[in-house]
């Protein structure tokens, strides 16, 4: 038998979540974040928390909602510039910000998940971003040396997942979900579809539930589009 | 002069078949609008996809599929999504032929600044330090001048770096200029624009050919 | 459109294979392994090949045609065990040989597709597959700075695949082929099942088109199994 | 004394529920077959597998499943599937809580050799090496002694290492036995074996308790 990671629903899933942990939580933009499990910070009033997050929500959704209650005290993201709230603290000096390239920050977190300390990167050098960091050349080309990232609890949101934690996602919802899933020592997966043990198939799975701890069926999905961009349906004229 | 879409139509002619390219957010957005009929172009967009299409239909937008500039967007036949480790892989590995990008600054040694304004705004680098650091070919689309009307190509950036010495040629409103040491080449004027013009609005160093073409914009 | 991979068979795909190069080629034992590709390789009869595989085959199938024709002059491997071939050439001097543990060249091979120089790892460290290389302690214990491997040509061999060069693998048939198929300058893929655009769901690939440049459509695949391990087909007596 | 069957068995005991499981090629495979009914224990194979079942009926192997070793295989329901670069990402990451592997010689510091004997048998370490190197909890099955009747638990190792200070209980044909203090630490004996036979058949230093109780295998 598979061993079992479901657990009831957000309460359940987000036990022993405490306050001043670092937490990772999955998505770009608001596609593919853990609503569920963000609500449930939002009800617990863990506070003084490290988020590594690729951005940082909108003022009244994702991220934003922890923000608004003042519950985080450090950002680790690549883009925030959807987030007037989060500008606000941050230029008060109330919100510690590490702002790092986006391809660096998905690939330390599968460092983190993948048990490599370091690695090095072209991205950066000659920024500030590189300040203080090892630079070696390879290939007659300077890269900068980025450590792991892990995190005590990653939260990460799935279309689909099984009994033993297997996750699939869904599109551009993917995105920093499976290397977040990684590199928590404990990952909560939510998903909008809990299957039985075998329901998806071997070779389709996206997340191996060895690293998913926890997993429990999402409820009351909001999936709140940032940038509805659309044609018009009309009727073409020939000419 | 170029508005948006002729700075877009002008780099749309910088794209070969059979190209995967990276399109950045606001102006070469509108890149893709212009590849010409039966030249095969994959879109990358950093989020995760590759085979982006255009705009859904109104009322067939999903949540679950957006660009990287948070836009709803449609997959083409043949496209596929990908986590965020795979989409930086294929930039970083160079996998990736063209990346387009705007900016608030350039500068004649290639250098760009693009994501922060100490003090002010700061609203994070996102893909790009990943992109310039990367990218072999790198086009950046932008006015020549900022809002108060100073001049975006410079001797030296004043903002924070995204990248350094990485671009290789800028397409504004007025100009297509290459990158090359250490100075801006003019090398089109805009429709209806003078050289004089290009040279009042370029702060860097600017050599200047004898004959200077205008842009073929059909 | 997608831009178009297909070439017509494993002739058209090889074109440009020469003496000398370094190839990778996916597959784990004899299980998915670009059988199409060796056979094509041996009627070229390129010689001074360097191969990046995990295995080297068996005497008479996989990468033991190669080494039974001498084409080969280094392997680079982390098992060799089930070819005697091999292991004659190798314990004669006629093959160079560079065993290196398996996570590592999995990670090698992934960090040359992904512009990563370097990297980390606890693997090998107090051995001889350390010699010669950094070591540093990251988190009070010491690991190894490994080096990205790229190729020529890469040769993998995928279950289905599209015209955009998208391929979807079979079970355990997977292995090393999708990161060797991100470290191929070019990489040329052969498939059981050669399908139109837009034919896969694009929520189901595993190795995206654009890391491949050349695909064509397998034939009479031998599919050998190495070790046929079986339960006896008996009816169980209840009690 | 234990046959290859009795330390699987053996080893078994070692395994608790809810654990993510590699197993080598050898003795080690066999562990599998007596981990107890109602015990939720998944088995990884590092070339791409988690939730490996037994083999196959007669007739329903297929070339594309198979294990480390070579050998055809099934899969359990939940299983999944990935590639070589995820499989030691799971292995070097610490998410595999125990692996279960040979040797050709134990040292009493924890060193290991299995992978190489130099200029007569180079078969190479395989996944070896990332194992011992990541894992936190590694059981090395092995017969106590080699066919020449030597012991393959030594003050050092003769053979180019696989690992170094990795090992920290060894279960044998003979004993089970702690790695601690740079010393083997007898734990228990095999049914019917002597302290006496296991002293003589240990080369390394051995530390011997007051009461060594024999182990208990149904």
């Amino acid at each position: 038998m598979a061993i079992s990671k479901v657990v009831k629903g957000s309460a359940e899933a987000c036990k022993g979540v405490q306050s001043g942990m670092t937490l990772m939580l999955g998505g770009f933009g608001l596609c593919g974040i853990p609503e569920c499990s963000i609500a449930e910070l939002v009800r617990m009033e863990v506070k003084d928390l490290t988020c590594i997050s690729n951005n940082a929500g909108v003022d009244d959704f994702g991220l934003g909602l922890l923000l608004q209650k003042r519950q985080i005290r450090k950002m680790i993201s690549s883009y925030v510039g959807e987030n007037d709230e989060f500008e606000r603290q941050m230029l008060n000096g109330d919100l510690e910000v590490d702002l790092i390239p986006q391809g660096s920050l998905a690939e330390r977190c599968r460092a983190g998940g993948a048990g490599i300390p370091a690695f090095y990167t072209p991205a950066g050098f000659g920024t500030e971003v590189a300040n203080g960091k090892e630079v070696r050349d390879f290939n007659g080309k300077p890269h900068v040396l980025e450590s792991a990232l892990t995190a005590d609890v990653a939260f990460v949101k799935a279309w689909k997942g099984d009994k033993a934690g297997n996750l699939i996602f869904k599109a551009t919802a993917r995105n920093f979900n499976p290397m977040m899933a990684m590199a928590g020592k404990i990952t909560i997966a939510e998903v909008e579809e809990l299957l039985p043990e075998g329901a998806l198939n071997p070779n389709e799975i996206h997340t191996p539930g060895i690293f998913v701890q926890r997993i429990f069926q999402g409820e009351n999905y909001d999936k709140r589009i940032e940038q509805r961009t659309v044609r018009p349906r009309q009727i073409e004229s020939n000419g | 002069m170029l508005d948006k879409n002729g700075i877009a139509q002008r780099i749309a002619q910088e794209v070969r078949d059979r190209w995967y390219v990276n399109l950045g957010i606001g102006i070469p957005t509108l890149v893709a609008n212009y590849i010409p009929d039966g030249m095969d172009v994959e879109f990358q967009s950093e989020n995760g996809i590759l085979g982006m299409g255009p705009f859904p239909m109104d009322g067939d937008e999903d949540a679950d599929l957006i660009n990287a500039g948070k836009q709803t967007i449609t997959a083409m036949p043949g496209a596929v999504y990908f986590d965020s480790a795979t989409s930086f892989a294929m930039i970083r590995g160079q996998h990736v032929q063209l990346t387009v990008l705007g900016a608030m600054e350039v500068a004649q040694n290639g250098d760009i600044a693009n994501w922060k304004i100490p003090g002010k705004m700061v609203k994070g680098m996102g893909g790009a330090m990943d992109l310039v650091a990367s990218a072999e070919n790198i086009i950046v689309a932008m006015m020549h001048t900022n809002r108060a009307g100073d001049s975006k190509l410079l001797k030296a950036c004043s903002l924070p770096l995204t990248g350094v010495g990485c671009v290789k040629r800028v397409v504004t409103n007025l100009a297509v200029l290459d990158i090359q040491g250490g100075a801006f080449h003019l090398v089109e004027r805009a429709p209806g624009v003078s050289v004089d013009e290009i040279i009042a609005a370029t702060d860097g160093t600017l050599v200047v050919p004898d004959d200077v073409p205008e842009m073929q914009i059909s």
